[in-house]
């Protein structure tokens, strides 16, 4: 397979996938078998893929012009090449404990279910693969409307609530801030294409770039900055496989993956200056610290979750702002890591509902002894998103950490590092409750059913292994901090 | 029969074949010729368009009179492109029309809305293609008699009133372009719209050109429903048979626009009348004004079709916003536009008729839960609800890509948020759809009814791809748009 | 250049004011059209006046005339005049068809009972 | 009204007076005032008028509604025919001029038909219209 088919395949993939799906919709078995085949091929696609992209190679496709001179073009570079990696891999994982959560739960529409599940998976790989501005922006505006009936799976109140939020923020910043200020780069710039260095450089002022890095952060509603965060916690009406694969990993990660993007390969990281750039960390701290504090408050548990992953989407927005080489490679590392430790943990949440159908922390005593796997794989989610050896979300954080002191930004130091104080502060009481609290003694469930359970021990597992075998990832995210070739 | 003759057959074969159907009064032989002579125009506007782009303007001289004595068809790449939307509508509106007009009309009646579907067809054609200011009157009434006799067709006896309201405004509307192209005849003593270009530079007076352009634009104005002299449209679009509304939605209003495109650019011309009068101020507030009033309006609205039509008169705003600009951005964006919300609106008001025909009436209560029963159709209106919106990979994204470059590309900050935020209230909108038709339990009433006749729902859906195609791959509008912005701004200054 | 030597203006724009009036103030649907048929008869004046000439006769060629009046308002108007009348005929069989399912023709009445019915719904 | 006598009388003598001038306001339009709009109005007022006196059966009896129907598509398809047949003869669409081998005879021969097409439709529609106002009073007044 050339690289160029295996780009195509990747967006092509998970679509045809989506159809094989409606098309078996009456036959269950088969419609599974289809998700996990196309997830497979998927993920083998984008395998091939980095070994070129390590040795240097920059594969790209430019299709049809979607405006003169604007074509839909693919191009895949290190931080896509990452992002993409994490988001095929994990849809393996979160597809076989789809089985087994919405077979335990009976949920309805099923079929729609996978169809929109897999048709994100498409857009996603359209964002991570996007080779410039515009095909960013349209495969972004099509995860957010194929994820809203993922949102709204249940068709309640609730979910139309919830739904109406996800989408009119989502949608809202996309168009009143995001789409307006491409426009602005291409009327400036003359092109969209991401271009190492910048495309930006020395042809707008250094206000002017302040004013437009504003409407790209606000505007990137996925990146979940304050005050545009409130989508994420809404988002949690939906199916916890939902919640997991796409809110912790795909749609999460592709707003912070477009915010690294944009400041990487529109504004460049020597451009500008802190003119530009220096009102950001300050934005990405108090996000940092606000819904850390917010997370500490939450009884709901996908709630506390949710809001765990606000700060720890600012995290990314916060290293890449700060343009030290050392951050970016944080930053794009902290892509990876939080994937798999966050998804452990929402697995972790669905299969105590699926099993227990408690959602609340406070009704977790003891919980540990029913589901000794399920704890054990949410232990070892919480000390990754921590920060604690060997888990992998150390090693993202350490990069981070050794960025804002080589660049002399110790505010951003403490920020950090009050932010993992507080991150213990809300994951370890849980930890500490299920295993040494009593338990109730009418409950009588044991674990999830066994997809479930398989599933998010393998991601628990990814999380102590990353390091071991963290050779790709970090050549990955070296060549985008880095030396730009 | 030559390749030469494409100008005039163009609009005589539906003029013919009016007549004809009138003649033999059969409701199949009516539809089967309405079909044939739809797909011919079809045929002849793709290969004129062709040929405008190989050997640039085309022109016929009628009774071979030679032009500006005898009046002159001119084809160029503005009217090209309009001829091709006109014909291409009309060309998937009427195969649709078969079992919808069967179910919306009593059977001694649907031979008529045949004829006056071609004579309609005619006239549009007509004003498109047509070279002469007079003659534009004439075809723009031909369009308008048919049109208030198709409207006053509609099922409700609300229609009567709507097309009597309609041919008021409408014939006010036409008498004051008569009159505005009375005085420009008096002035210059000619017809010929590429003669008085010519001739507009060398009158001395300005203050009976002005007068002239004011009652051009009102009187246009009212055709193409400019904010405020909107007021006829929701009523005549709301009640008219669905297969009219989609007829109308995608063309009649488009054809206005171009007339007044072609009077603001080709005969005016920006240096003559935008320097004596603050016309682009006047248009672009009066085009956000209603784009922002009807909007809003349409998110209230009980009716699909009357929320829809609102929201006709709210994208008429986009198109004449662009104009106000006078940029080549702004007014690619326009033309574009034409295409991209007809194509649209077509797309929304045939699905309607689909919902219409299964569910009796479009209220927003009668179409709970729709999204399961009549999927195809739900979807499709829920892609051309995002393309209203904007939302790439939809062809209403070009136009607003256009209007918020062109708006960039003036200095003028505060429009582009004025157009981002009317794109969040069109979402408004659109929602309450969605949200009736996926997330509401569904209505008791017809819980029954299954997915609209594949032939109405096949031909719907060709122009729900075509919205998405031209939101994909825009070489042939934009294509086409630039083309005739080029040549306009170049004509004007 | 007196104001009574364009007097055919004058008598143009007082119609066409006229006529607008009627349509716009009066509410009987019948008499909205009879407003219509004024305002565009003023049209049909101002093409026309200006066409003839003083001392010109009807352009039809023949010995003994050298001056004619103009005859492309004249054929200008002709058309308007058919369009006129279809428009009146068709504006006349709506309005009878507005009578019969409304049971009358006032404007203010059919409003009204538009909105009852719509009350209802 | 219908009954009476003298007004019967003086119609039947009228009526083809009435047709046989509107044939001449027809024929002489090339060389006078007149031509195919209005001999149609004058056919039209005479079918009218003799409507007025014998009633609105007795008109349809004689000019059914289907025949009116048929002149007012029927003119306007003689009208595009001869347009139609410039083309076909080689010209534009209405060339008269290669209607006939010497162009002013082919003036007259074009400039006729179109005539004959104007004056059948214009005393189409204007039956139509009329036919269509007294036809609608009579069902009112019967039911």
């Amino acid at each position: 397979m050339t690289p160029e088919l295996a780009i195509l395949g990747a967006v092509a993939i998970p679509a045809a996938g989506a159809v094989g799906v409606a098309a078996c919709g009456r036959v269950p078995n088969l419609r599974e078998t289809v998700t996990l085949v196309a997830a497979a091929l998927l993920f083998l696609a984008v395998a091939t893929l980095v070994s070129p992209v390590l040795a240097g190679a920059r594969p790209s496709v430019r299709l049809f012009e979607i405006i003169p001179g604007l074509p839909i073009a693919f191009e895949v570079e290190p931080l896509g090449m990452l992002f993409a990696l994490v988001a095929s891999s994990l849809w393996i994982a979160s597809s076989v404990y789809s089985i087994g959560y919405m077979r335990g739960n009976n949920e309805a529409h099923q079929t729609r279910f996978y169809v929109c599940f897999a048709l994100s998976l498409a857009a996603t790989m359209g964002i991570a693969f996007a080779g410039n501005l515009i095909t960013l922006f349209l495969f972004y505006e099509a995860l957010t409307l194929v994820t809203y009936p993922l949102v709204t799976h249940h068709g309640d109140d609730e979910a139309r609530r919830g739904g109406r939020l996800y989408l009119g923020l989502l949608l809202g910043t996309s168009i009143v801030l995001l789409l307006p200020a491409v426009i602005a780069t291409w009327s400036i710039a003359g092109t969209l294409d991401f271009t190492p260095g910048g495309i930006l450089a020395g042809k707008v002022s250094e206000g002017g770039a302040a004013l437009l890095l504003a409407l790209y952060m606000f505007g990137i509603g996925k990146a979940a900055l304050m005050p545009v965060h409130r989508w994420l916690p809404a988002a949690m009406v939906a199916p916890t496989p939902v919640s997991a694969l796409l809110h912790a990993v795909a749609v999460v990660k592709a707003g912070a993956f477009a915010v690294v993007k944009v400041i990487v390969y529109v504004f460049g990281t020597t451009a500008f200056g802190p003119e530009t750039f220096g009102w950001l960390p300050w934005v990405a701290g108090f996000t940092i610290l606000a819904a850390s504090v917010v997370a500490l408050r939450a009884d709901n548990l996908k709630r506390r979750l949710a809001y765990s992953t606000v700060s720890q989407l600012s995290y990314i927005v916060l290293a890449a702002a700060l343009l030290a080489p050392l951050s970016i490679v944080g930053a794009a590392l902290h892509i990876a890591t939080h994937a798999f430790g966050k998804i452990t943990l929402f697995f972790a949440a669905g299969a105590i509902y699926t099993a227990s159908h408690k959602t609340e922390v406070s009704q977790l005593d003891g919980i540990g002894r029913r589901m000794p796997w399920t704890m054990g794989a949410f232990t070892i989610g919480a000390l990754s998103i921590i920060g604690i050896p060997p888990a992998a979300g150390f090693f993202s954080k350490w990069f981070m950490f050794v960025g804002t002191v080589e660049s002399g930004q110790y505010l951003a130091l403490a920020v950090l590092a009050l932010s993992t104080l507080l991150n213990a502060a809300y994951f370890l009481p849980i930890v500490h409750a299920a295993f040494f609290r009593g338990q109730d003694r009418r409950d009588d469930h044991g674990e999830a059913p066994w997809p479930a359970v398989v599933a998010l021990v393998a991601t628990a597992a990814a999380t102590l292994a990353l390091p071991f075998f963290a050779d790709v990832p970090l050549e990955l995210a070296g060549q985008v901090g880095g030396a730009p070739k | 029969m030559t390749l030469e003759h494409l100008p005039a057959l163009q609009v005589v074969l539906p003029l013919i074949s009016a007549p004809l159907i009138v003649l033999v009064r059969r409701r199949w032989f009516a539809w089967a010729l309405a079909v044939l002579v739809s797909w011919i125009s079809l045929a002849i506007a793709v290969t004129l368009f062709l040929e405008v782009g190989r050997t640039g303007v085309i022109t016929y001289a009628i009774g071979n009179w030679p032009p500006p004595w005898g009046i002159e068809y001119r084809v160029d790449a503005l009217n090209s492109f309009v001829l091709v939307l006109v014909s291409f509508t009309a060309a998937v509106v009427a195969p649709y029309a078969r079992i919808s007009i069967a179910a919306e009309l009593p059977r001694e009646q649907a031979y008529l809305l045949f004829a006056m579907f071609c004579l309609c067809l005619a006239g549009l054609l007509g004003i498109t293609i047509t070279g002469d200011m007079f003659n534009i009157f004439v075809f723009l009434e031909i369009a308008s008699l048919s049109t208030y006799v198709m409207i006053a067709l509609g099922q409700r006896r609300k229609a009567l009133v709507a097309a009597y309201q309609y041919l008021i405004m409408g014939t006010i509307g036409a008498t004051f372009y008569v009159i505005g192209i009375g005085l420009l005849y008096l002035m210059t003593g000619t017809l010929n719209i590429a003669d008085l270009a010519g001739r507009l530079r060398d009158v001395g007076e300005i203050r009976p050109l002005l007068a002239a352009f004011a009652f051009i634009t009102v009187g246009i104005g009212l055709k193409l429903a400019l904010f405020p002299l909107h007021q006829w449209l929701p009523n005549a679009y709301a009640f008219a048979p669905s297969v009219v509304t989609a007829f109308l939605s995608a063309t009649a209003t488009k054809v206005s626009v171009y007339v007044l495109i072609r009077f603001y650019f080709t005969i005016f011309g920006t240096s003559i009348l935008f320097a004596a009068l603050p016309t682009d101020e006047v248009l672009l507030v009066l085009s956000i004004a209603g784009i922002v009033t009807a909007s809003l309006v349409a998110v209230f609205q009980q009716d699909l079709k009357r929320m829809f039509a609102y929201s006709s008169v709210a994208q008429i705003g986009y198109i004449t916003l662009g104009l106000s600009l006078a940029n080549e951005a702004g007014l690619t964006g326009s033309i574009v536009h034409l295409l991209n919300h007809g194509v649209t609106k077509g797309a929304i008001f045939l699905l309607i008729g689909g919902i219409a025909l299964r569910c009796g009436a479009v209220t927003f209560d009668r179409l709970r839960g729709i999204g399961r029963r009549m999927p195809l159709t739900a979807f499709g209106l829920v892609i051309g609800g995002l393309s209203l919106v904007g939302i790439p990979g939809t062809a209403g994204f070009i136009t607003k890509w256009y209007l918020v470059l062109a708006a960039i590309e003036r200095g003028y900050w505060w429009l582009v948020a004025v157009i981002v935020a009317s794109s969040l209230i069109a979402l408004g909108y659109v929602w309450r759809f969605v949200e009736a038709a996926y997330l509401s339990p569904p209505d008791e009433r017809s819980v029954k009814q299954g997915e609209a006749p594949a032939s109405m729902l096949g031909f719907a859906w060709v122009l729900v791809i075509a919205c998405v195609y031209f939101g994909l791959d825009t070489s042939f509008s934009v294509g086409a748009a630039r083309e005739a912005a080029v040549l306009l701004i170049g004509g004007a200054r | 250049m007196s104001l009574a030597s364009h007097y055919s203006y004058w008598v143009t724009i007082f119609l066409m004011i006229a006529g607008l009036y009627i349509v716009i103030a009066r509410g009987n649907l019948v008499k909205k059209l009879i407003g219509l048929g004024i305002f565009q008869t003023s049209v049909y004046l101002l093409y026309i006046a200006p066409g003839k000439l003083i001392g010109g006769t009807a352009p039809i060629v023949a010995e003994g005339f050298r001056t004619y009046s103009n005859p492309l308002p004249h054929v200008l108007i002709l058309t308007a005049i058919v369009v006129g009348v279809a428009t009146l005929a068709l504006g006349l069989a709506i309005v009878v068809r507005i009578r019969e399912a409304y049971g009358t023709i006032e404007e203010d009445e059919i409003l009204a009972q538009d909105r009852r019915e719509e009350e209802q719904v | 009204m219908r009954r009476d006598i003298v007004l019967r009388v003086i119609a039947k003598l009228l009526i083809p007076f009435m047709l046989l001038f509107a044939l001449y306001v027809q024929f002489h339009g090339d060389l006078g005032p007149g031509g195919g709009f209005q001999a149609g109005v004058i056919i039209a007022a005479s079918i009218i008028f003799y409507t007025i006196i014998f009633g609105l059966p007795e008109a349809r009896r004689l000019l059914p509604e289907w025949i009116v129907e048929t002149m007012v598509a029927s003119g306007v398809l003689i009208y595009a025919g001869v347009g139609v047949l410039g083309i076909l003869l080689g010209g534009n669409y209405l060339d008269y001029f290669v209607l006939d081998h010497d162009p002013v005879h082919g003036q007259h021969r074009g400039i006729f038909w179109i005539e004959v097409g104007v004056a059948v439709t214009v005393s189409g529609v204007m039956l139509k219209i009329f036919y269509m106002f007294a036809g609608r009073r009579r069902d009112e007044d019967n039911g």
